[in-house]
Order: structure tokens, then sequence, then C-alpha cells
């Protein structure tokens, strides 16, 4: 975790921070849905408590902290209890392998009495060679908390809603791994940071031997817009989210595979839910939106202009390192808003209408996708017009 | 070395984050009063009958073993297209048709099964 | 008596030895076991030790053959699991009981 | 003690007792979730020594996908009923104990000569670091192009295989004949 005791304690700190960032996050996810539904639908939403109703996140968690603990007498008191905290670590682990920024270099300075070396801090809990194929691993761990929660409540309606979940997870993780393999191609690479700085600059490529710029940036999305719209919609039945979110639904499963639970553990899901959104999010920005990366600068330029202003150089790359951060985080903030704004105004998929569009639309989709793309780099190449 | 034990010690961490604060909040909520009516399992007021164990829902393993088979050829999918960019300026024609024939048989598997009938939900 | 440091420096023949004792593990569940599910998983035990030890040998080597042969071996692993487990559920259909013996009871 | 050792004493720990866990569970579900913190462990020493894409690819296709089947067969079958796990008939079990310990001995040795073979070259005792996935797609798809090919017939076989077993007389989904 690095060569001496500072490293490693900025690399568990930063471990630490992050997964309390995403902990922290649901709150204030489920404050902007509820004032976000509010506007949509027209009324006022949560405003009692504190100004805007901010003070009702704390209201909530302290409301889900106080709630009676108690499960159906006849529910496996092992598997009821495991399935919670089996929601919540695929989130926690998905997460951790996403760069949220420029890595940080410190120079060498003194302190306490020694000089301490260099230092290059990844903006991201841990830096895996195969970011994706990783990634895409820890969210699949996913069905896992909704197995146990269907099978531990030892419900009728619970175990169906779960067995509805699952299969619809699974069915559109098929069409999700199909979507990336698209983006790889078009990028050759299994690691994030090669992705995102291959998004850099204006959109160029050859065409009959001449290099043709044009004027949008050189994102994802518009070497895969057909990816970037299977990537989105199998993205939103993988977290369970409207229009994709039957095994949930009030009207004809009760609540799914969390009817028995309440309190706390209800929250634990929640968590595991919204993490789940912020990493597929993180996914889409990083894929198609070019990451953390400006539009039409590349970070050269940027981290010149910041090492301008700043004299000291650990401070400039202290600055352009949280910029981007803000940059990636509006990204974020405004693909959970796409999360948000879909599930309250479309309506919900009949179960077959969704295991169709799963398996006879998407995949097809996802499948044609990839031969259209080889196929175009394939004829490019071949007669001397490279992508 | 460095990410097993970031992932390690993120693991530990969730688990223990849930763990820790489900035995904290059920220590601090209110005493649980066990009547056997709160007990039974939720089924919106009604006092449920056990029926034997639902043979409706069979059907979902058919999903599951599906699910694996195409996940294994999604798999297959991940180096060629690594590589694919790279080996285009080698032996391009080379590279295509490996792959489209891969790709052939995976669409024959999927047409098969969405014409067996396996893809209808009731 | 075994000198420590031979414990200390991890070589090829501790992840041989580990991958020796999940295969053991594997082998005595299929033998000892009596119910379908457990014999079929471990099955996918003994396979995660052949996989284990073809790694280890391909990282002491330095060549990729062995990550490549367990590719192959984790597609077979998971072809056998997938029919193996819609048997499962047609036998249990028909006879009610996930116990091996049933076997006992097939005549013809 | 570096860490490197200790991770590797961690991760055999986990992978045997949790291995373990597996055949001796009272109820199918927990032997089930054992085999998920078997298939975690192993994936966490193929990432130890230098394969990243195998460990991820290990726990997409055994963690994600067969694991997952099993906990859905187990509830389907709706196992509640508490069998005991290692019946104590004395002769039986002991010759069940007997023949695969006699085994294990036969693997030991071939294990040891396996390993006298593969260092002949004189690979290195300290383990050499190998990660690059590319060089490893390289030869997936030069060396091994039959076995690929071949890999995706064979899916087919079971594809085709499963469902008309689904769909046999006997089976869950029956269509009109």
């Amino acid at each position: 975790m690095g060569q001496d005791g500072f490293e490693t304690t900025i690399n568990l700190i930063k471990l630490l921070l992050i997964f309390l960032a995403m902990i922290q996050a649901v709150p204030v996810l489920v404050w902007v849905e509820r004032r976000g539904s509010a506007f949509i639908q027209d009324r006022f939403g949560p405003n009692r408590v504190g100004p805007l109703g901010l003070m009702q996140l704390l209201a909530d968690a302290v409301k889900f902290i106080f709630k009676e603990e108690f499960s159906p007498n006849k529910s496996v008191r092992a598997i009821y209890y495991m399935a919670p905290v089996a929601a919540l670590v695929p989130a926690a682990l998905a997460l951790g392998a996403l760069p949220l920024s420029t890595p940080i270099h410190v120079a060498p300075f003194e302190w306490l009495g020694r000089s301490w070396g260099p230092y290059t801090f990844e903006m991201q809990s841990f830096d895996i060679p195969v970011g994706i194929v990783y990634v895409l691993a820890a969210s699949s761990l996913g069905v896992y908390g909704l197995l146990l929660a269907g099978w531990g409540s030892s419900n009728k309606y619970s175990l169906m809603g779960a067995l509805r979940a699952s299969a619809q997870m699974m069915s559109y993780e098929l069409s999700l791994g199909l979507s990336v393999v698209g983006t790889i191609l078009v990028f050759g690479s299994l690691d994030f940071h090669t992705i995102i700085k291959a998004q850099e600059g204006f959109m160029h490529f050859h065409l009959f031997g001449s290099e043709i710029q044009i004027f949008l940036p050189n994102w994802g999305i518009f070497y895969q817009p057909l990816a970037a719209i299977i990537f989105v919609v199998a993205v939103f039945a993988e977290s369970n989210r409207l229009p994709f979110d039957l095994p949930e639904a009030e009207g004809e499963l009760v609540a799914g595979f969390h009817t028995e639970y309440g309190g706390f553990k209800l929250l634990l899901f929640f968590m595991g839910e919204y993490g789940h959104m912020i990493v597929a999010s993180g996914l889409f920005s990083i894929f198609y939106l070019g990451g953390y990366g400006l539009p039409w600068v590349d970070t050269i330029t940027v981290t010149e202009f910041f090492s301008g202003i700043f004299s000291h150089s650990t401070t400039a790359s202290i600055v352009t390192s949280i910029f981007y951060l803000v940059l990636f985080l509006i990204k974020i903030a405004l693909f959970i808003w796409l999360f948000m704004w879909v599930r309250w105004s479309l309506p919900r998929f009949k179960y077959d209408r969704l295991m169709d569009l799963g398996w006879k639309t998407l995949m097809p989709l996802a499948l044609f996708n990839i031969i259209l793309t080889a196929s175009i780099m394939f004829l490019a190449h071949f007669i001397h017009w490279g992508v | 070395m460095v990410p097993l034990i970031a992932i390690m010690v993120i693991t530990v961490l969730a688990t223990l984050f849930g763990a820790a604060l489900l035995f904290f909040v059920s220590k601090v909520g209110p005493k649980v009063k066990i009547s056997e009516i709160k007990s039974l399992s939720y089924e919106c007021g009604l006092v449920g009958e056990e029926k034997k164990s639902t043979k409706v829902s069979v059907k979902f393993y058919l999903v599951a073993i599906l699910f694996i088979l195409f996940d294994i050829e999604i798999i297959f999918l991940y180096p060629w297209a690594i590589i694919y960019n790279d080996m285009l300026t080698t032996n391009a024609v080379f590279i295509f048709s490996e792959m489209m024939v891969f790709m052939a048989v995976l669409l024959f598997g999927l047409f098969y099964v969405w014409r067996s009938g396996a893809l209808r939900w009731d | 008596m075994l000198d420590l440091n031979e414990f200390m420096h991890i070589g090829i023949h501790h992840y041989i030895a580990l991958s020796l004792i999940l295969f053991a593990v594997g082998m005595m569940g299929v033998m000892i076991r009596t119910n379908v599910l457990i014999i079929l998983m471990s099955i996918e035990l003994m396979l995660n030790a052949v996989n284990l030890s073809f790694v280890t040998f391909s990282h002491y080597n330095k060549n990729f053959d062995g990550q490549i042969i367990v590719f192959f071996v984790m597609t077979i692993a998971a072809a056998e699991a997938a029919v193996g487990l819609a048997l499962v559920v047609l036998i249990f259909k028909h006879v009610k009981t996930l116990n091996v013996r049933f076997f006992e009871k097939l005549r013809g | 003690m570096e860490s490197s050792v200790l991770l590797f004493y961690v991760l055999a720990a986990l992978i045997l007792i949790s291995a373990v866990g597996v055949i001796s569970a009272a109820n199918a579900i927990y032997s089930a979730l054992c085999l998920v913190t078997t298939m975690f462990g192993v994936a966490g020493v193929f990432l130890n020594l230098g394969a990243p894409f195998i460990g991820a690819v290990q726990v997409i296709v055994y963690a994600g996908a067969v694991v997952v089947l099993f906990v859905m067969i187990v509830m389907l079958l709706d196992l509640k009923k508490k069998e005991r796990p290692l019946q104590s008939r004395s002769v039986s079990s002991g010759i069940k104990v007997a023949i695969p310990a006699l085994l294990v001995g036969i693997v030991v040795a071939a294990a040891q000569m396996s390993i006298d073979f593969a260092t002949q070259e004189g690979a290195a005792q300290s383990g050499g670091f190998l990660v690059s996935t590319k060089e490893l797609a390289q030869l997936l798809l030069s060396k091994y192009l039959f076995a690929f090919e071949a890999i995706s017939l064979l899916i087919l076989v079971v594809i085709v295989g499963a469902i008309s077993l689904a769909r046999s007389p006997g089976g869950t989904h029956v269509g009109p004949q």
C-alpha cells in the first residue's frame, strides 16, 4: 500500500473517505429525489424541517436509527440479517475502482524533522489494471442481496419478488456487458485511465487518408451512440430503477424482496441501490462523457494553467485534481438527475414486456452494435481511412 | 499487491459498517415486543395460509442457466476487443473473420433460444 | 523440524500445496455427502483447485498458456454446472428427493 | 513477515475454511454461501499471482453466475429440513475417508513430480510478475484459435441441451405439443 507509513496512512484514509462519501450520499440523494419528484409533480416536497427541508436528511437518519428491530418468526434469522449487508458490499467495491480525478503529485517536503520523498496519490481507492472487468464483476454480485432477502424472510411474495428481480438483473447484465465491449473496441484497453486519456481534445479521425477534425469533444458517446443508449437502459434495469422496478412495485408484489424489512435494514438496501446508481453514473461518464476530462481541453494545458498560478507544485497539482473532481461530480449529478427524472415520468413495464425488452431487443441490438463497430473499423483500415 | 489489500479492506469495512450498525440499532431501538400477530409474515393484513412451496416459480432457473452460458461468451469477447485495434494493422482479415465466426455461433444460440419459446414469460 | 524460514518465503510449493488441499477437500465432499447439490459444489471446488495450479505454473514459468487453459476450464465448469443443475431440477420434480440414493431405485 | 507472506496465509485460510464449510454445512444454502467465499479467495490468489483478468473473470463466471444458479435452485427446491451432513455409519464412512486419503497420497506425489517437471528449465523460484492482458489476448486468438472456436460450439450444444431438458415431457417448460 505504500513505501512508508505516511503513504499507507494516506491511502487508508482515502479508502475510508470514498466509502463514507458513498454512505453519506444516500440521505442527500433521498432528499434530492423527494424534492425533485415534488418539482416534477408540481408540489412542495419536504420543506418543514429546516431551510428547504435540508434537515429532513438528519430527521430521516435519526428515525431509521430508533426504529424497532424485529424479524418475522419463520424467517431464517442468519440469512435475513445477512441480506442487507450483502446488498451494500458490491456497490462499495465497484465505487473503489472508479478514477475520480487526476492523480496528486506531492513534491518532497520536510516534516517532523524528516524529509518525505515524492509521492503520487491516485484519486481512487485502488488502481486495478483491468478496471472495467472488475467493476462489472463487482456489480454482478448485486444479485445476492436480492436472493438472500427474498429467501430469508420466508414470505411467498418476497420470494417471488426476489426471483423476478434477480431474473431481470441477470438478463440486463448481459446487454450491459455487450454494450461495454463496444467502447473497449474503440479505445482498445480495459484500463480506465487510458480510456479517459483517449477522450481528450477535439473529435478527430482519418477520412480517405486526410485528417478530419470536428467541433465535437472527443467523447465516447459520439463514437458509440447506440452502445450509450443500450448502456443507459441496461443500467436502469440493473439498479432496479423505474421503469424497471416491477419486483418492488407496490401494486403487484407488495414491496418485493424487501417486504419484511423495516427501519435500518431498509436503509442499508437504499444505500446499496443508491451506491449502485452512483457507480452506474460514474461508469457512464467515464465511457461516454470523457470521465473527469474537460470537453475540449486536455489535462496538460489545464495543469500548466494551474501551475502557472500556484508557485508550489504540490498545491498546483492538488488544485487541478480538485478542479477535475468537481467536474466529474457534476457529470455524475447530471446522470443521477436523469435517473430520477425518468423515474417520475415513465410508467412501469409489465413483467413479460420487461424481460422481452432485455432478451429480444437489447441483446440483439448490442450484438449488432459490436458487429457494426468491428466492420466499420475493419473497412476503415482496409481502405485507408482509419478511425 | 496493492489492489488486493485495498479490496479486502473495503469488504471488511462495508460488512463491519453494516453489521455493527445493525447490532447498534437493535440495542438502541425500543424493546422488541414479540406478539404472535406481528411476527406473521406480511400478507397485506390477511392471515396467509401456508401453501406448499410455490411450483410456478420454478421457471426462473432456466433464465439463470441461459445467463451463465451467454456470460461466458461475453467473457471471450473482452480479450478480442482489447487487441482488435492493434491487430488491425498486422493481420486485419484474420482477427475480423475469427470473431465473426464466434459471433455467428453465439447469434445462432440466441436465435434458437428465442424460437424455442424458452423466453416466454407468462 | 521444518525450519521456520521455509514458511516465510512464499514459493511455488506453497501455492501447489494450497491447490492440493483444496482438491482433497473437494474430493472428500464428493465422497462423503449424499446431497446432489453438495456433490456438484464439491466438483466446482476441485475444478477451482486445478485452476489454481494452472495459474501458479503460468506465474512461475512466466508464460500465458496456463492462464488460457484456466479460461477453458472455467467454461467447461460453468457448462457442467448449468446442465447438472437442470438435471437436478428434473430429478427433484420426479423423485422429490435430493438424496443421491435415488439411483438405487432406477431399474432397467 | 512482510505483507505478501501474511496475505498469502490469510487467503489460504479463507479458501480452506470456506471449502471445508461447503462440504460440512447443515443446510445447502450455507454451503452455497461458503462456496462464494471460496471463489473470492481463489480470485484473490489469482490477483496475487499476477493474473488480474483471470481473477475478475473468475468472479464474474463463478461467483456472479454459477453460484447464483446454485442459490436459486436451493431456493426453488425449498430445502428447509436440516440433514445430518456426515452420517457416522462406522464402516462405510471409514472406507469413504480412507479412499480419498489414499488418492490424496497419489496426488501429492503427482504434484511433486509436476513441480520438478515444470520448473526444470530453472523457472525462477522467486515469482515472475505477468499482467499484460494484451499479450494474453494475443496468445488466445493466435495459438489457441481452434479451442476458441470449439468453445463457442460447445456452448451452443449446452444451450440446446439445457433447453431441450426443460422442454422434455417431465420438464418445467413443456410447450403446447
